[in-house]
């Protein structure tokens, strides 16, 4: 199974306290790799890093054997073979249309190209009614999906997405869950995904990464299908002795 | 009191004759200020934008100094460039003294801080979600600092109006870079001093009243020019579109 | 393009718009005027940034010359200054015989007295009025204020005071302010203005050919008969020298 | 050129030698601006986040007033002053022309429209979830401006900044108003334009030094004054304390 | 069973587009009452009518049978009766304590009392840790704890919660709907709970109102223990003819 991201020796700090200090660690290419953790085990400051975004204090990451390198041009070239749903969906003060084009208009398509796209996605996402809001005029879910829709929109190679449930029902969850799966299997995205949600976790990953204060307490791959199957470790972890939530 | 009575019948009286010699003075006003606020936009806005965004040694040693410049005072511009325009100064060569282009300068550098701070306080108080979002979406540097001030846009756009009143209205340098000269370099507010010097009250109140309307023309234009509704906040839900309570 | 630089009266009292036009037509020259007071005026002659200077303050014209700025100076014209007081005049100025005299009466009657403070050729010649009086003035009733005529007079009139002015400065005044002329005459009121070309072996970019062109046509009978013939709301302001 | 070193060297004498005229003369002006820029916050603050704020029938309108008054030239403040408060004037009989009140009205004028307009681009531009979370939490209006005002505050105290640098530096109104009195009425601008017109222009120049000086002392200390620090934008995650990219 | 809150005839519509029309609807005092609906069905908008932060179309809003004061002061006493978690957290730009403390300081508590009650439920909701921190150093999950905390502080008598479970991870989901519980059976909280959580909606619902497309499509008590015992239409409105999520 081909790597296509890996870090050693990840450390990143903030204000002197350590939030990410990571030996090592693999994200296999075209599947999807769910983190999990608790709420400040450094999942959002991971994806920062691995998204190019922001500089870990020392460590090497390895883009497909490659290490990233510093020209910013060629840094470029490499964020725009990624994409970010993040935890929190921000979206810009124009249209949603134009929210959704945003990324293919930095890369210099025309018009015409990027209004088919957009239009492609709008439907996909059931998002055609409101093509011409505005942010301030969406419900959370509508939000989410826009910003979700917006990243996808590109056909990034890699995709980190940051808890994709956020604000949306049952039926938009599992949309969401397709169009990112569909993307996986029919072009071989690499995804990488943080969720709490255990059940979203067993339905989408084909490799787990277990964070917590800043750490890997387990990562390998899981039998989504079966977890009973699962180390005892990792069930532990997810609290599978409790009653269930 | 009388003199405002006598100016408004005046300001009247000259607008509706379409005076020649006010004509050709207020258009000249309008040029150069127009010019000058191009040129510190060119200017100031990308400083102002690098130092409101990004945080480096020194920056803050940097926006003392710019907030400093803004009281600089017009007619130490107006020595300080005349030092250099001037036949003995080092630019003295190329007779820049007591023409247009003097006045420019002179007004660029009056209105270049006033730009600068304006688009710095603007951006900083931007949330910096968005940068992520924009560099995550594969903005390069350039890409994103024009869609964050595209967010910013009605404080840059308020730092522009700023920077024009700014210029419009200061009679320091333009008087003693320009001349006064009739028929060449008289500027609005220049002749507005020579009026008020000469005793003539009235007609440099009238002049005044000529030059605030030629603001509010211009401001209603540009208004109009930039989209003019405002349509709020950057993120989804939670907003209504009008103020309450 | 010749570039005048001279004082703010010669420009406000409408003179150089009765003179420039033949000038200009005559030697088909533009003639761009800078009208600052006569100690910015001389330094931008200083400097080169102008070509030829119409000032009036004899004292820093000689310095000017002199000082190898300055070529060709010729005495242009005249005009006086008077002193303008409230129409009460509480010092008594009316009876005074001479400037001195009037200055002196000012001073022990401690009434207001706006002084332009500005080292312009109008204070230049109240300071030698002073002296020759042997006062040394002091506030509170001695008002230094650091502008031009026209406010001076203006705060003399809020202040009800006393305040030595030009007579073209005055003439353009009158009708907005309470102040009345309550001395004039005096030879030592006089006001002598001088035309200066700008010396072109220091700043030989200047145009010294129409500076002198100007100079002449200055003193020359047309120059002359334009000056003579120039009348302000009526009055005559500026006189030639026999 | 010349004139530039000589100032740098006179400004450097005065300084160091204390000069008492010009300490005083340095004084009156710190005093006037502080005061008149005091008055003009406690006018334009209130109406500027009313206007950047609330949504109501004729906002645009007097926005764009608000914008053309950024136009008002020193002398047409001084002029229209002067005609009000002159003895023939309406106020004439308080006696206020030539006095530092005076300028202190001139000036405030002038400050006004600038913090009015900045302090409404900043309110505008802020995120409208805070106002709805302010009032949720049981603010009245009075507090929800307040709390609104304190997250603008790096724009609104750019307002301040830039409305001081107007009135330190301005010189139309205190010269028409005040009449640049030795020992009463002379502040730094009036005694630069006096010096000017008198061709000292190094001594010109010197005391511009010191204002631009004072400027800057006085905003160190104000940034020192409010908190230094900027901690950033207001809501969780996704931010990283400091620039990059 | 005592009513706390009943509107009747409620509609909002945006731009033309109606996105709540409710007929009647009413809120018992002292219990939990659980809004379901899919995405854009007007839940939020829901929420900021009843809390008295958005003016509805038309419609009455009785609260403890009384209508709806116009008068300011009497709505203010109203609101600060009232709390509201968002969908969206958003925290002022002020130190986690600070943020913590807000609404018993808009309420005029003393620094003492407000410090004693911020460091009770700092413990309580484990955000010891955070307290000197500001909002853009937290994680999403600690940034909905501290909003969820900051409006329980003050202990409304009505509690608006729009989707608690945001961002948080399984403990952090228990530890706030105990919290939420606690206080309506310690003091006899009512609260209004927006979730697309099935299973929150049966651990806490003492009724459910299921919102759709702005209209009531169902409304009553639930036997939170027993799904089976749900009436038919519900259990299609909630899609439990479906696989299960
Ligand atoms: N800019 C910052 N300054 C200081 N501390 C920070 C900063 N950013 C993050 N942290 C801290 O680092 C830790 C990890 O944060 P991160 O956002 O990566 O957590 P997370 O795993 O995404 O949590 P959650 O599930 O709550 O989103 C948190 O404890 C947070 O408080
Ligand atoms: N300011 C507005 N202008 C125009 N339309 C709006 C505005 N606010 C909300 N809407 C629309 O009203 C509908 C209801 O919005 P609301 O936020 O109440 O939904 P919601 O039930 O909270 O949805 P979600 O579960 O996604 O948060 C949505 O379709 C939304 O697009
Ligand atoms: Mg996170
Ligand atoms: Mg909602």
């Amino acid at each position: 199974m081909e790597t296509i991201l890996h870090v050693e020796d990840l450390r990143k700090s903030y204000n002197g306290l350590t939030v990410l200090d990571l030996d090592a660690l693999s994200i296999p290419r075209g599947q999807i790799t769910v983190v999990m953790g608790p709420n400040g085990a450094g999942k959002t400051t991971l994806i920062r890093i691995l998204a190019l975004l922001e500089e870990p204090d020392r460590g090497t990451i390895l883009l497909g054997g490659q290490p990233v390198p510093e020209d910013e041009e060629q840094r470029l070239a490499l964020r725009r073979r990624m994409g970010v749903i993040w935890q929190r969906p921000a979206l810009f003060a124009m249209s949603v249309a134009d929210n959704l084009g945003l990324a293919l208009r930095l890369r210099g398509w025309n018009r015409k190209q990027i209004r088919a796209k957009v239009e492609e996605y709008a439907e996909m996402f059931n998002l055609g009614r409101l093509l011409r809001k505005w942010p301030n005029e969406l419900s959370g879910g509508e939000t989410q999906k826009v910003s979700v829709a917006r990243s996808l929109i590109y056909e990034p190679e890699i995709m980190f997405i940051d808890e994709p449930d956020t604000y949306l029902d049952l039926r938009n969850r599992h949309l969401v869950e397709e169009m990112v799966a569909s993307q996986v299997e029919r072009r071989g995205m690499t995804a990488l995904m943080v969720t709490h949600s255990r059940q979203q976790m067993s339905r989408l990953a084909a490799n787990l990464v277990f964070l917590q204060a800043g750490q890997v307490r387990w990562s390998g791959q899981v039998d989504s299908q079966d977890p009973k199957n699962w180390d005892e470790e990792l069930k532990a972890l997810l609290g599978l002795a409790e009653p269930s939530a | 009191m009388h003199y405002i009575v006598g100016a408004l019948r005046r300001a009247v009286d000259l607008i509706l004759s379409l005076d020649p010699a006010v004509m050709e003075i207020a258009w000249l006003s309008i040029k150069l200020s127009a010019i000058s606020i191009i040129i510190a936009a060119a200017i100031g806005i990308p400083i102002g934008f690098i130092l409101g965004v990004y945080d480096f040694p020194g920056r803050s040693f940097l926006t003392s100094i710019v907030n400093t410049l803004l009281s600089l005072p017009t007619v130490v511009v107006g020595l300080a460039v005349y030092s250099f325009i001037s036949r003995r100064g080092p630019l003295g060569r190329f007779g820049l003294l007591f023409t247009p282009w003097a006045i420019i300068i002179g007004q660029t550098i009056l209105a270049t801080p006033i730009v600068t701070a304006l688009t710095m306080n603007a951006t900083r108080s931007l949330d910096r979600d968005l940068q992520l979002t924009a560099l995550s979406l594969g903005a390069s540097r350039v890409q994103m600092a024009w869609l964050l001030l595209l967010q910013a846009r009605f404080a840059v756009f308020g730092a522009l109006v700023a920077g024009f009143g700014r210029v419009i209205a200061e009679v320091g340098a333009a008087m003693m870079l320009g001349g006064n000269i009739e028929g060449y370099t008289r500027t609005l507010t220049t002749a507005i001093a020579l009026e008020t010097s000469k005793g003539e009250f009235a007609f440099a109140l009238a002049l005044g009243i000529i030059l605030l309307l030629i603001s509010f023309v211009v401001n209603i234009l540009v208004h109009y020019f930039q989209q003019v509704k405002h349509r709020g906040a950057y993120h989804g839900n939670n907003s209504p579109r009008r103020g309450f309570a | 393009r010749l570039i005048l630089a001279t004082t703010t009266s010669t420009e406000n009292s409408g003179l150089l718009a009765h003179l420039l036009p033949p000038f200009e037509e005559k030697y088909n020259v533009r003639v761009d005027v800078i009208a600052v007071g006569t100690g910015k005026a001389l330094e931008l002659g200083r400097n080169g940034d102008a070509d030829v200077v119409l000032v009036h303050d004899r004292v820093s014209e000689d310095a000017f010359v002199e000082g190898g700025y300055g070529v060709n100076r010729r005495d242009v014209m005249y005009n006086d200054y008077i002193i303008l007081g409230p129409d009460s005049d509480p010092a008594g100025v009316r009876n005074a015989k001479s400037a001195v005299e009037a200055f002196s009466l000012i001073a022990k009657a401690k009434t207001p007295f706006v002084s332009r403070g500005d080292d312009s050729g109008t204070h230049k010649k109240e300071l030698a009025i002073w002296a020759e009086a042997n006062i040394e003035p002091a506030a509170p009733w001695y008002m230094p204020v650091g502008q031009g005529m026209g406010p001076c007079i203006n705060i003399a009139g809020e202040q009800n005071g006393y305040v030595l002015s030009d007579r073209g400065t005055y003439i353009s005044y009158k009708t907005k302010t309470d102040l009345v002329i309550v001395f004039e005459g005096d030879p030592i009121l006089f006001n002598p203005y001088g035309v200066i070309a700008v010396n072109p072996e220091l700043h030989p970019h200047v145009n010294y050919e129409q500076a002198m062109n100007f100079i002449e046509f200055l003193t020359s009978d047309e120059g002359r008969a334009l000056i003579e013939s120039y009348k302000m709301e009526g009055d005559q302001l500026f006189y030639l020298y026999r």
